[in-house]
């Protein structure tokens, strides 16, 4: 019997405020799901939207992509902008088709060590019951990702 | 069409302008772009409403720089360009000189661009009624059907890079699908390749974009992806209030941000 | 310009000159006034001690009578009425499952769109007018009393200063009358205790007309008819309560301005009053006088 | 081919009990590139780091991997370790197999699937990883501090003693701020001018201050350690080096009502004037709009008057340009003027005044010499009422926050009316009463007990003027809200603490942050308060937040500290995880084309402009460069780039890209 589906997330999170929030859920001994993998960057505000395109050409089946909070940017206003290029992008993918529903966007604070155990726990439950993105990924067999 | 071609004559002759850059006619009826460099044969030049190509774009070229200070027929599309360029300093403000044609064949001199600025602000321009049509349409649709739409679209992409050549606003030495370390985008003009690089293009033309539907028509397998490039700057539009091409000076949406900026689905 | 109007009970029972002036003064300034159809009690002082539901369905019904006739903004003169209409759309605006109570009580639909709008700030939204129909000036001291309702609580009602409101001195300066800075200006009047306990009324009305006579001022001018019945109706009280014979007349803001704008006394209602309205002859002109005239 | 190692911690059994160290350590084996993988129970020991020294020495590693705790946690610990064995640090990366996989997860193959997913995804990093070097930026050892007040002159005389270069930049004629305008101070009531004169003289005398007085801050632009200031220096009509202080000029001077700002509106002053008595420097200023020579082109009794002909009329600005390496913010604050709200009757009644003005009656050089007088009629008033918190503590009224001096300060004004006035009556209305320094709720008790100060606990809501009289209509709600109506002949407002004029206007040309009131946002307020967020600005006084003078002074010292600090090093070392705009040969010389579009997303203003030019000077090319001084690494302009020109040291494009191609 082939092995239950189980999703792959892929989170893309800023050093200052969800990474350290995420370490908070680690010291706190928060348990969640284990299909996230957490890639470091120093600020949402260096997330460019290729890197989650990769990332779904990668065979992800669902992305996190999550920051501090507006006014609580470490370098100020990293967020602010990372906010605006989220907002089009969300809005592009809608009218390409593209599946907004497998993509989370939030602020998750250093001090929010349940908020990401909570968040990861939901998303990878949404996006388990979503299934896998075989729409996206039958693009993979067709190209060389 | 004669006081545009007496115009370009005159300004020739006085080598006020040292090319000029507008239509004439092609074959069957089609306006293609056309330099004329002296006086005599400014008659080449043509005006008339279906000289609707977005010459904008061969100002950024180098071959076109070398004539020297150009002049440019001008309909609503390259004027909104041109504001766009010099605000991303691709132009100098006195670089160009426009000859602005209004419906009428009536040519106004637009030497600076706050003069292009005021003639645009009495007839902005925008959307043609059929692409309004198309994007209503498309909005209408569910999320999976307009991903069969659009798949069932790109497949027929070659990559031939058309659409870039013909955007003025496609002014980039090294583009993001001339990097390969790293490789951004698949090259093949396989599925996944096609809808990377049109996603990007939008992307890059979101709060630039004049939506001039140059792109559209350079397509050669004929797909509407000039409606991706006008969603993108609408999203822009109704999010921000930033609009390309309305003023000279530089203000990218996607390059400043207001503290109160209003979404819902970021948790 | 197209207004809703709610007049409330006070207006067309012991408050009849008010409504006549407002109506006059609007029509002064083209300011075409559409009643509320059916409109019912707004339960000014009374409703909510009987019952917290009751208190906010009556104004409620009056709101969605108005929204259902098409109005935008609906202009309530006497200061209980829009005090009542104004915190129950703050309260439901508030509180949507309050809401959702409150519309299956009164069986009609109720979104909340219609403003409302007491005199004071319907006239202040059309000073020019009033000034460019100023025929004869109102050259007198007079002595602006808001009481309490009008500028109270702040935060619902949102309507100037709480503790100094300045509106109506604006409105009269306009037409060329001298606001006084007196001390009691938003004192209670003693509302509706004025029947249960007349003495309390007497003494609180006593204090404000001792004041304003004893700064002569010409009239104290208010915009409430609760006020306007306590100070003037209960004047023989007072008079016992201080000993003396007060003479001082007390109008109603729109009264002054209908006078101003050369309304003749009749139509303003001023014959009703209980308090004779004398005017003195308006002594600002004649002397020099020394505090200098308002610009 | 890269010669990786990866090192795979234990941490005692935080990670071993959940996750197969073993088993990890060896599937990193497999992996590309990687050519030593083993596991220890503590990697941050000594004995685990010399493993990592010894393996990097014996199989020459060039990229290391070490799979423990948080990188936020021993990130710098392993990099030292790495950059001891003669690696370069920026080539260790480290895998959080602890905060983010064995604590979080259950002890299953999944959660070692996971540790091994987490150890490849960086090990693909590390192979894209450059050597980086500390980015040295040089110093110039010279301070400007902006604000001539007792928190300026404190950090300008500590920043010199440490033989450092000061220039004091203070924007009214002379040095002092609100401190010289105080008649005594809280809690010992010592005089201020006794205490703060002293000071003032030192600062103008020492050696290494430079006093700039009536002149301000133009424009500022360059980095920490290399800003480069320009100064207006206002024309003060008199030539400094001539003027010998004698004042002779003064009592010439026909024009004599002009209302002193020294004095808050309660005296007079003349057209040509010196602030105050002890004024540093001592040389006065013509006021060009009120003097006649200026007005009306006729008056010159002045020069006529000046024994060292010092008066220059045509005396025009200048305009300063000067380098520094740190700047000291002491532009302290200013009392909210308080007729926004009409119900206090400021502004309509003289009698009502507010803490300054009253500092001023009480001051001996005061326009009435000490003695507490009524500006109306002059007359000594038998009843003061003194409101706090008037304005602040209450958004309706103007601010939210407390204003923290107006306890003391009140309960001082209230202690020398009765000293000057037994006999008075002093009430003060309050809502609490916060006096938290040192010695400072004894004073206000001594106040109450010792000085008869009837201190009533409720709010005034309104004060109106009766037959002379100011009634001040309050409510005692220590008495049940038993309304109180007091007839006062003077009542003196404390109103709130608000960010000095035109404070927000110099955050703009500094690019340093406000907070919603407009005070300067300091980078850190429990563990940074001194610093702001732009690197090389520092913060002292009440600039940042209302303050005393004990706090002021003691926040001032730790300005100039951080600043000394700075200028300990010859060179400034930093992070070198900064952006940089790529080069290319000639004829391209670089992918960015010029749009410029990144300039504004830059939070730290690091994007300047760098020219091409040919033979003969024509402009070829304008390309963007970013300042590696400035730049904190955010990336927020990498993701602008069309043409990713930019990259980022740490986390480049290529390594990022890496990472999601190792999921």
């Amino acid at each position: 019997m082939a092995k239950p589906f189980e999703p792959k997330i892929t989170a893309f999170v800023c050093n200052w405020c969800t990474y350290a929030g995420a370490d908070l859920t680690g010291t706190s001994r928060i348990k969640y799901q284990p299909n996230i993998r957490i890639i470091r960057l120093p600020c949402t505000g260096r997330i460019d939207f290729m890197l989650l395109q990769k990332a779904f050409a990668r065979g992800a089946d669902g992305i996190i992509v999550s920051g501090c909070h507006p006014n609580d940017c470490h370098y100020s206003s990293g967020n602010y902008h990372a906010r605006r290029r989220w907002m089009v992008f969300n809005d592009l993918m809608e009218f390409m088709g593209v599946d907004g529903r497998r993509v989370t966007f939030s602020w998750v604070s250093a001090a929010e060590g349940t908020k990401w155990a909570a968040l990861v726990n939901e998303v990878t439950d949404a996006v388990r019951q979503l299934g896998p993105y075989t729409e996206y990924q039958r693009l993979i067999g067709a190209g060389v990702a | 069409m004669e006081a545009l071609r007496t115009k370009a004559k005159e300004l020739l002759a006085q080598g006020e302008v040292q090319v000029v850059i507008g239509y004439e006619a092609g074959t069957a009826g089609v306006r293609r772009p056309c330099f004329v460099r002296t006086a005599e044969s400014a008659i080449r030049l043509v005006w008339d409403t279906n000289c609707i190509g977005n010459l904008a774009g061969y100002l950024t070229r180098p071959e076109i720089k070398r004539f020297g200070k150009p002049a440019i027929v001008a309909n609503n599309a390259v004027l909104r360009s041109l504001l766009q360029l010099v605000a991303e300093r691709q132009l100098q403000q006195d670089a160009v000189l426009a000859l602005a044609v209004a419906q009428d064949g009536v040519v106004t001199e637009l030497p600076t661009a706050q003069a292009v600025e005021d003639y645009l602000a009495i007839s902005p321009g925008g959307l043609s009624a059929a692409d309004r049509e198309k994007m209503e349409h498309l909005a209408q649709l569910s999320r999976e059907e307009r991903w069969t739409f659009w798949q069932r679209e790109l497949e027929r992409c070659i990559k031939c890079y058309a659409c870039r050549s013909s955007c003025p606003m496609c002014y980039c030495g090294h583009c993001t699908m001339d990097c390969n370390r790293p490789q951004w985008v698949s090259v093949p003009s396989h599925a996944l390749g096609n809808l990377e690089y049109h996603t990007v293009r939008a992307m890059h033309l979101a709060g630039r974009c004049v939506q001039c539907g140059e792109c559209g028509r350079a397509c050669p397998v004929g797909i509407p992806i000039h409606l991706l490039t006008c969603y993108a700057e609408e999203s822009v539009h109704r999010q921000f209030g930033q609009q390309a091409g309305t003023r000279a000076k530089l203000d990218y949406a996607l390059g400043a941000f207001r503290p109160d900026d209003k979404e819902s689905f970021i948790r | 310009m197209r207004m809703g109007y709610y007049p409330g009970c006070s207006l067309l029972g012991s408050a009849r000159e008010f409504n006549e002036s407002v109506r006059a003064v609007c029509e002064a300034i083209d300011l075409t006034l559409e009643e509320v159809p059916d409109w019912n009690c707004c339960g000014a002082s009374s409703a909510h001690v009987l019952n917290h539901d009751l208190a906010l369905a009556l104004p409620a019904r009056i709101l969605a009578q108005a929204e259902a006739a098409g109005l935008e903004e609906i202009l309530a003169p006497c200061a209980a009425c829009f005090n009542r209409l104004a915190s129950t759309r703050a309260t439901l605006a508030a509180d949507p499952a309050k809401r959702q109570e409150i519309v299956e009580l009164i069986e009609l639909p109720y979104s909340g769109r219609v403003r409302v709008l007491n005199v004071l700030e319907v006239l202040e939204r059309y000073r020019d007018r009033i000034e460019a129909k100023t025929v004869n000036a109102f050259r007198y001291k007079v002595a602006c009393y808001y009481g309490c309702l009008l500028v109270r609580p702040p935060d619902v009602v949102k309507f100037d200063r709480p503790e100094n409101p300045q509106s109506m001195d604006r409105l009269l300066a306009t037409v060329g009358a001298k606001p006084i800075d007196w001390a009691c200006k938003t004192e209670c009047c003693g509302a509706s205790f004025s029947v249960t306990r007349t003495d309390l009324v007497a003494q609180l009305g006593g204090r404000i007309v001792a004041d304003a006579t004893r700064r002569n001022a010409a009239a104290i001018v208010v915009a409430c008819p609760m006020c306007q019945s306590n100070l003037d109706m209960r004047r023989p009280e007072i008079n016992r309560q201080l000993q003396q014979e007060q003479r001082i007349p007390v109008l109603f803001i729109t009264q002054a301005l209908g006078l101003a704008m050369g309304i003749e006394a009749h139509r303003l209602g001023l014959q009703r009053h209980l308090v004779p309205v004398e005017l003195p002859e308006p002594e600002l002109e004649v002397v020099g006088d020394d505090d200098d005239e308002d610009d | 081919m890269s010669r990786i190692g990866v090192f795979v911690c234990h941490c005692g059994e935080n990670i071993g009990s959940t996750v197969d160290c073993q088993e990890v350590a060896a599937r990193c084996k497999q992996m590309p590139g990687v050519v030593h993988s083993e596991d220890y129970k503590y990697m941050c020991s000594d004995p685990g780091q010399s493993m990592i020294k010894q393996a990097i020495e014996e199989q020459g590693l060039d990229g290391v991997v070490v799979a423990a705790c948080s990188p936020r946690m021993h990130e710098p610990t392993f990099r030292r370790a790495v950059s001891e064995a003669g690696l370069n640090p920026y080539l260790c990366e480290m895998a959080n197999l602890r905060e983010h996989c064995s604590w979080v997860h259950e002890e299953t193959d999944s959660t070692t699937d996971k540790a091994t997913d987490l150890v490849h995804l960086q090990v693909e990093k590390v192979k894209r990883n450059k050597p980086l070097q500390p980015i040295q930026v040089p110093i110039t050892k010279t301070a400007l501090v902006i604000g001539g007040g007792v928190a300026g002159i404190q950090a300008a005389l500590d920043i010199a003693d440490s033989d450092r270069k000061v220039i004091l930049l203070e924007r009214s004629p002379s040095l002092g701020g609100h401190m010289a305008q105080l008649s005594e101070t809280f809690p010992t009531l010592d005089c201020s001018q006794c205490i703060l004169t002293p000071k003032m003289v030192e600062a103008a005398r020492h050696p290494n201050i430079t006093l700039m007085t009536y002149s301000e801050l133009e424009h500022l632009e360059g980095f920490i350690g290399n800003f480069k200031a320009t100064i207006r220096k206002r024309a003060r009509k008199i030539d400094e080096k001539l003027c010998t202080g004698c004042g002779l000029c003064l009592q010439k001077c026909p024009t004599r009502k002009i209302s002193d700002g020294f004095n808050e509106g309660l005296g007079m002053r003349r057209a040509i004037y010196v602030p105050f008595p002890q004024a540093v420097p001592n040389t006065p200023v013509i006021d060009i709009q009120n003097c006649s020579h200026f007005r009306k082109k006729k008056c010159d009794r002045c020069v006529k008057a000046c024994p060292t002909d010092a008066i220059r009329f045509e005396q025009q600005d200048e305009w300063i340009t000067v380098d520094v390496g740190a700047i000291v913010l002491a532009t302290g604050f200013k009392i909210m003027r308080s007729d926004q709200f009409p119900e206090y009757g400021y502004g309509a009644y003289p009698d009502i005044i507010d803490g300054l003005q009253f500092e001023r009656l009480a001051s001996a050089s005061g326009p009435t010499q000490g003695v507490i007088k009524r500006p109306s009629d002059g007359k000594e008033p038998e009843t003061i009422v003194f409101l706090a918190c008037a304005g602040s503590r209450d958004a309706a009224k103007g601010v939210k926050y407390c204003s923290k001096i107006c306890c003391m300060y009140t309960a001082k004004h209230a202690m020398l009316y009765k000293h000057k006035a037994p006999h008075g009556k002093a009430y003060v209305f309050y809502m609490d009463i916060r006096a938290a320094g040192k010695n400072y709720d004894e004073f206000v008790r001594r106040a109450i007990e010792e000085d008869g100060v009837k201190y009533i606990r409720g709010r005034v809501s309104r004060i109106y003027e009766e037959d002379g009289k100011l009634i001040v209509k309050g409510a005692d709600t220590l008495l049940g809200g038993r309304p109180v109506e007091i007839k006062a002949d003077m009542v003196v407002l404390a109103t709130a603490v608000q960010p000095n004029d035109g404070q927000i206007d110099l955050a703009r040309k500094i690019h340093v942050g406000c907070d919603e009131y407009g005070f300067f946002a300091e980078a850190h307020p429990k563990l940074r308060p001194v610093e702001t967020n732009t690197a090389g600005i520092y913060l002292a006084g009440a600039c940042q937040s209302p303050r005393d003078i004990p706090e002021t002074v003691a926040q001032a010292g730790g300005a100039a500290a951080k600043v000394v600090a700075l200028f300990s090093r010859d060179r400034l070392t930093r992070e070198p995880l900064v952006a940089e705009v790529n080069r290319r040969p000639s004829p391209i010389y670089s992918d960015c084309v010029g749009c410029f579009l990144c300039e504004t997303a830059c939070p730290y203003q690091a994007i300047g402009q760098e020219t091409v030019t040919d033979r003969d000077g024509k402009l070829y090319k304008t390309m963007a460069k970013i300042n590696p001084g400035l730049c904190q690494g955010c990336g927020t302009c990498v993701a602008t780039c069309r043409t990713k020109a930019i990259d980022l040291h740490g986390y480049s494009n290529e390594q990022i890209y890496a990472e999601i191609m190792s999921l």
